[in-house]
């Protein structure tokens, strides 16, 4: 799983340098967004904008590190197109989750 | 005229991603972009269905995708050699599984959405197990025939 | 780590584009444009030629490809179950098929390109005959790490 | 196999309204050419825009036409890209055929 780290303001950007969340690479994705969390990160925005397609393990793993980070942190996902995008609607998470075209977008709604 | 292809992979989640390729590039060329993921989706959740809970995770087992691309339809069917699953947990998945309170971060799903992502994707869905060998046909409409879809 | 699918059609010159297309998409992820199209044409060449000629145009038999991506090279087979081929047929095979006259009109050929067109365009072609089944394996290298090719 | 007539100024040209020309159409292509060059066209271009691929069997397809139509009459190639240029120049017929960018200009250099 390769993810990119980045500090803006306090807030870590975590780019998901993989064009596929699946299966299998769900587990390792959820306990790598996990230890940074527990390392004490509670602003997170995922860049997803390499990403072209999640399953409903990826997703699922999305939603772990939401609740982990609880309702006192912030996860918001930026970058998110096409299938993936689609993916959202049909489960309603596009509700749930905060989805932002750009990382900008998305740091500068969490700054404020 | 039909014109079918098989893909084989072993059950190894790696591959997974091989076939949902291969299996999307030749949907490409007769579904439209949201049609193609639909097929894509619903053939990856199937087929980590059979590799996690029809296998249970074990290796060196086969995996075959059987994909017909028809006038008005596109056909996929996921063959395996596991034990069959409860076909009522199919035919009892559905879109409701997302109906969840989206307020309540504690009840959102992590898991369990499979099934219900193949109903929902698929325009026809059948599950028949027997004779050591199990297969999940779904099909796939093409949209401009289907204005109702 | 290897990451290897299986293809299979029936001895029908009509799946041989549905072949083509998945296993062109597979490539494309790891490989340039040419090398992409350098793996297709050889796979369609040596597929077309186990159809026509070791199958003899019968439908019915099958015709298996297996793809391997791997960190430095894409590797194909192409499996059959024909009359094996005559072995020096394809290592005499070279770009020299080419080196026709180009103003003798009548001399230009029409066919008997596809042994030269695969010896081109792949890094690595081995023909293995025996116990049935016939094995050509193609081997084409990522273009950035041969800077030579 | 799906072919377009037009005729223009005396010209025919025959687009090749398929994206694969490969050993399950040649035969029929080539058939399908030499019917109209036996009913009297010699001035032809042919239209591979929409044609992504060809094998050896429709390249072979290809220089049978080229034959039937004889020294005295012309075949043109138009829009041929990607894949195509790649086999005509590996097999040496892009010094064989006369190729052009655009049907316009085939047909233009036909006329002068
Ligand atoms: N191919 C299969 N073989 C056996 N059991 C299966 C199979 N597919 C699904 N199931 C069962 O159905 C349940 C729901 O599947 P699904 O909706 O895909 O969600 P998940 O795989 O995340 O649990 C699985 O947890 C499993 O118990
Ligand atoms: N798989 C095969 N089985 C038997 N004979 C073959 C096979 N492949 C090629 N050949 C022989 O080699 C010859 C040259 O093949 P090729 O260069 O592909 O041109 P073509 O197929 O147009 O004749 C064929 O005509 C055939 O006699």
């Amino acid at each position: 799983m390769r993810l990119i780290d980045e500090q803006r303001n306090g807030i870590l950007v975590l780019r998901i340098d993989e064009k596929r969340v699946d299966a299998s690479k769900a587990p390792a994705f959820k306990d790598e967004v996990a230890k940074r969390i527990e390392a004490g990160h509670s602003q997170v925005v995922l860049d997803m904008s390499g990403v072209e397609f999640v399953d409903s393990s990826g997703l699922g793993a999305l939603v772990s590190c939401l609740k982990r980070i609880g309702p006192r942190g912030n996860l918001a996902i930026a970058g998110a197109s096409g299938a993936v995008i689609r993916l959202f609607s049909l489960t309603r998470m596009d509700r749930v989750f905060s989805l932002h075209d750009t990382v900008d977008a998305a740091v500068e709604q969490m700054s404020s | 005229m039909s014109v079918g292809i098989k893909l084989l992979i072993d059950s190894d989640l790696d591959k997974v991603a091989l076939l949902a390729r291969a299996v999307r590039a030749l949907c490409s060329d007769v579904l439209d972009e949201d049609s193609s993921h639909a097929v894509e989706i619903s053939l990856v959740e199937a087929i980590n269905n059979v590799i996690k809970h029809g296998y249970e995770g074990k290796p060196g087992r086969n995996v075959g995708v059987v994909v017909s691309l028809r006038p008005d339809h596109v056909e996929i069917e996921v063959i395996d050699q596991a034990e069959p699953m409860e076909a009522s947990l199919l035919s009892n998945a559905s879109g409701d599984r997302f109906e969840f309170d989206i307020t309540d971060l504690d009840a959102l799903p992590e898991g369990g959405m499979g099934l219900a992502l193949i109903q929902m994707n698929m325009d026809e869905v059948e599950y028949h197990a027997g004779q050591g060998e199990n297969r999940l046909r779904m099909v796939k409409r093409h949209a401009q025939r289907t204005p109702s879809s």
